[in-house]
């Protein structure tokens, strides 16, 4: 590396470390390549396969039919036949689509043969709402994949974990879901250019405290950050979990935080109920229960679609300020 | 046709002034397909739409009023803010919704004239869905259902070459979408969708064909949008050459409509512009009375995820 | 009623309960109908309409082409537009070919459509394992559905319930997916002649104890009924709770019940990470806090697709055993 | 075809005496098409299956030792037990698996003909399914990608008149699932199913079409199954009648074949004996070996949910 270099690291913006992974894998993997709708001459809606055409060419990307079905099943069967497929599946909304082919088929080959198939595919998906775009556009579905053994969920929260996430996706020999989130997309961090992993399965405290520990999921990562200062400024010393993968979870990061402060605020996105959230709770109230001195709060999303009207999904979408205020419900403040 | 054009472009300049939230598709250059089929239909026969909505809904008789209220997120809208664009909706016209998942809506129609057959009204219920939704096994499923229950169907494949940036030839190997009708057991005409008049034969003879008992018929309409997938602009990608969109703008639907009808003799350039003042100052008041509307409260959120029994 | 009947109370297995309670609201309601595969002439594979075609004929009973996104799309337009259709969904393994049409359509369309369309519509399905139907005709999914806004969702433990819920789900006019269980099929109990209604969205304490709460889901309440036994003579006076409707839940009748017995262990038959179970836990310990004298256990299934072989079926499948396990721990014994 | 006869009858007598756990359905009767069709293929060429899969694995190369043991749960079988009848499959024959969810193998074939002609292959795959599964949308998804794609593909649709208990007549409005294939812009061909030789050439054609790089056929071959839906005699419904039965049988394709061969002198009624002989031999072997190995142990449950890297 250059002084200059050295001096100024680079920052990237999420969508870009986006790119740059799938880049950085398509030049490592021969047999990998990416497929999914509108993911060659557009690039992806959200732009961030862009330019991958134009390096790898069509032999490497395809633009599919609209036929999320199809889309997983070809994952399916070239990932089982010796390709390290890269699938779209545009908004994480469309899991309905192709479910069957997700739980049925992608997750269960393996156990099902025995142990004779490995499917080393990797599935991108856009979850997450706060762009006006309703009920069918705007979801976060994590905790329907999560409950399926056979597949592994990564949720990066930041550019860096997005590329690396990507990266170690690609890599791992299992089918493996990274579900980005919309809202994230010009957020930018510094981002190495060399190719790195960010391990599946490994928690990562982003900002240590004493007071409590807030565990979130997903985009709400930056929204527990967002409240660190607020928290601060009520004298609250709030601890900062970023889950980043909830399939394989990883328990023991979790609680030894909440064994060091003694409470704790579960956040995601999604729904509230019968979210990922209570899976997070159980292990903490069963594990950690010695060290409880309040209850687990969950934050999440009310019971309702997403709205479309800005005046309804402002109040719907979980936020610094709800944390803010479940944090000081826990607290007693 | 007039009614949606106008609309339409009002639509998106207020979205590219970013005075409409989220994402709009536009019909702009379609409009004969929906205007054509609507004719034959009453408020008691049902559609449904696709994320590309709102020329649907107008010639299903939407008002500009609510259905701009529903874009701008008012109380006052159709859906009261909750749906938007893609899914903007009325149940009284007969309107089963926009929808924001491409080949939503053919399964749902298909339902709808199953409850017609089975309530033996002779209401007849209208799938329409792009040239990329063909490719969705929703679609398969439901015609294929719709066939073998002969049931009072149309399914009308608007096909303007495109699904958001991808080609036809890049989606599927075939030319016309109604060579699917074959596989089902059901006739598939191909029509011209810049011509309403042609469009409004051919969908009065498969909506006459299901509404007596013979059951569903695929409607291709070659047609094309003139604006960008979503929005005016766009993504600004160069996927289709300003050659291609000038070839069909030439033969746009409204301006041939209003030549043939001024030809005829059956008005006149003026009552034409009498027209279009007309839509305009509709328009002009659809937007005010959506401005002038509150947003919905918080506390309505919860409200309609079920029916409690209480009013709506 | 005549003596002799009032002497001897009618049993009726589970699979007679369903085919009763279907009939009844055939009779009573005549814009219901049922459609499905195999639902007319089979009378369903697992012989639960039995005798309906005959008596209701074609007009009202409907075999479907093997079309799962079809047959919920037939479901959602048709409650849409004045009928009530009772929908069959032969295993709850085959969700995955209909969820969009069951989460982004059916679920969501009376919020998005601002109130304007009710939608009286309710699935029969039938899950669990136990009958070495392998990884996909044996799953418990009902956790995907418990986090879908706009459905409800009950899961009758046997005849007497199947009934009741099946009359509840066809009055109601929302979307309901009954959830059944194979295992049940010919397990017998006392079942009014007459339509009744189970309320949906009530659990029900069905054994009374002081030490311990036992709160399972479905058939495993069955097995807890069955833990009852081996406990007391442990000397445990264990308090059992059927859950019967996860959406909406029963939140008041559970967390009383844990203020009484201040332990308690959640039953499922599900893959116990991500379960529905969690949010169970999640809401006892929000709720009940000050109450718990012990981590709240969860019994579900472990982390792997249902497996094949008896063998290896009978060890993944929670159980009466298991929950006693599971009890024990919590009571330090 | 006789190695596949003699097996599925032992396995039903099995079933139904309640030796074997489960629900097998049982392939007796279509033998002719999974054995014209893999005649063609290599164990490099890939087949999906359906849940009616022991067939194909037979005429894939599928060895009944392991078979069976797969039936009866034990360690030993193609899956260690954990996939059973349903799941039954080997990757290095080819052979990706019976499937337990109908239209489950379509898109997965065509997902191993991408892999094949991303990966320079020339290899084939070839995914069989039923009449019922042709009205599934993973089906039409599939079908689509394929044509599109120009995939060395070929969609084998045994149509046997029946999905479960509901007659084709009773699941979609056509006669000839092939008529779909114009829809998708692929050849449709109809063969008859009971006859091998048919099978054997229509399929080679298709096959040599798939390899040579012009893209997927959809071979449709019209068959019966003898046995019920599950098992041998099932849930003893009057579906169809005995009459339907008694004429296919006559026309049962190894009868036929053994007829034709014995005429053609290219073999004779003592040696066919021969091989009924060694196959019974083999059956006997297989289900030996079966019964004698372990179940698997509770221990091996979660060895196979992921590839951790280890030997599997
Ligand atoms: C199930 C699903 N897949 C993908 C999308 C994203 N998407 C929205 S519109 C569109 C293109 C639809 O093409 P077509 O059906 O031809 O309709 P058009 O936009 O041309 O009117 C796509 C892919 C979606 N909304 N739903
Ligand atoms: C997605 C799905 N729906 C329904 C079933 C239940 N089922 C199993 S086999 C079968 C009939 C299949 O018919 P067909 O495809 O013609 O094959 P065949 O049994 O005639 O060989 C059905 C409905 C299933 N296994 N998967
Ligand atoms: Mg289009
Ligand atoms: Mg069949």
């Amino acid at each position: 590396m250059s002084e200059a270099k050295k001096q100024e690291p680079r920052k990237l913006p999420y969508v870009a470390a986006i790119t740059e992974g799938v880049r950085q894998v398509l030049q490592e993997q021969d047999n990998a390549f990416v497929a999914g709708e509108d993911v060659g001459e557009a690039g992806s809606v959200f732009g961030y396969y862009q330019g991958l055409l134009k390096e790898f060419g069509p032999e490497r990307i395809y633009d599919t039919p609209i036929s999320e079905k199809g889309i997983i099943g070809l994952g399916v069967g070239a990932s089982a036949t010796g390709c390290r497929p890269i699938l779209d599946l545009m908004f994480m909304d469309f899991l309905g689509e192709c479910m069957d082919e997700v739980a049925n088929q992608m997750a269960k080959m393996r156990f099902m043969f025995g142990g004779g198939a490995t499917l080393p595919v990797t599935v991108l998906t856009m979850s997450g709402a706060g762009m006006n775009l309703a009920a069918q556009h705007s979801q976060s579905l994590e905790a329907w994949l999560a409950h399926l053994p056979g597949v592994k969920v990564v949720m990066p929260s930041n550019a860096y974990d997005a590329k690396g996430l990507i990266i170690a996706a690609a890599r791992d020999d299992n089918p493996v879901f990274v579900v980005l989130n919309k809202l994230s997309l010009a957020m930018a961090c510094e981002v190495p250019e060399e190719p790195y992993e960010v391990p599946i399965g490994k928690a990562e405290v982003i900002r240590e405290g004493k007071d409590l520990s807030i565990i979130a999921v997903g985009r709400m990562v930056n929204e527990a950050m967002a409240a660190v200062k607020p928290l601060a400024e009520l004298g609250v010393d709030a601890e900062v979990i970023d889950v980043r993968s909830i399939q394989p979870f990883d328990t023991e990061t979790v609680v030894n935080s909440m064994k060091k402060t003694h409470r704790a605020v579960v956040v995601h996105e999604a729904v509230r109920f019968g979210g990922f959230g209570g899976e997070i709770v159980a292990q903490l109230q069963e594990l950690a229960f010695d060290y409880l001195d309040a209850p687990i709060a969950r934050v999440g999303a009310p019971f309702s679609p997403v709205p479309f009207s800005p005046a309804l999904e402002k109040v719907y979408v979980p936020n610094a300020q709800s944390i803010v205020a479940e944090v000081k419900k826990t607290l007693g403040l | 046709m007039v009614r949606i054009r106008r609309f339409e472009e009002e639509a998106g300049k207020l979205m590219e002034d970013g005075k409409i939230p989220g994402a709009l598709h536009l019909y702009v250059g379609q409009e004969a397909v929906a205007s054509g089929v609507m004719e034959h239909l009453s408020n008691q026969d049902q559609i449904t739409s696709t994320h590309r909505g709102h020329g649907h809904l107008i010639a299903k008789g939407g008002e500009f009023d609510r259905m701009f209220a529903e874009l701008f997120g008012r109380s006052t809208g159709y859906c009261k803010g909750k749906g938007g664009s893609m899914h903007i909706s009325n149940i009284a016209l007969g309107m089963l919704g926009a929808n924001g998942i491409v080949g939503g809506g053919p399964p749902i129609a298909m339902g709808a004239a199953f409850s017609n057959k089975f309530r033996k009204t002779k209401d007849v219920a209208v799938a329409f869905f792009g040239d990329g939704a063909s490719n969705e096994g929703s679609f398969h499923e439901a015609a294929n259902m719709a066939a073998l229950f002969k049931l009072p169907c149309v399914f009308v494949c608007e096909n303007n070459g495109y699904g958001e940036y991808t080609s036809q030839a890049n989606h599927q190997a075939i030319v016309d979408v109604a060579d699917r009708a074959a596989g089902y057991g059901m006739p598939g005409v191909v029509v011209d969708g810049m011509d309403v008049i042609a469009v409004y034969e051919a969908a009065g003879a498969a909506i006459k064909r299901a509404r007596s008992g013979q059951g569903p018929t695929l409607l291709e309409c070659k047609t094309y949008r003139y604006y960008d997938h979503v929005g005016v602009r766009g993504m600004g990608l160069t996927y289709r050459t300003d050659e291609e969109l000038e070839i069909w703008q030439k033969r746009d639907a409204i301006q041939a409509f209003e030549k043939q009808l001024v030809k005829m003799k059956v008005t006149t350039k003026k009552k034409i512009e009498n027209v279009y003042a007309r839509v305009n100052k509709d328009i002009e008041a659809g937007i005010k009375f959506a401005e002038d509307s509150p947003f919905p409260e918080p506390a309505d959120l919860l409200d309609d995820v079920y029916n409690t029994g209480g009013a709506s």
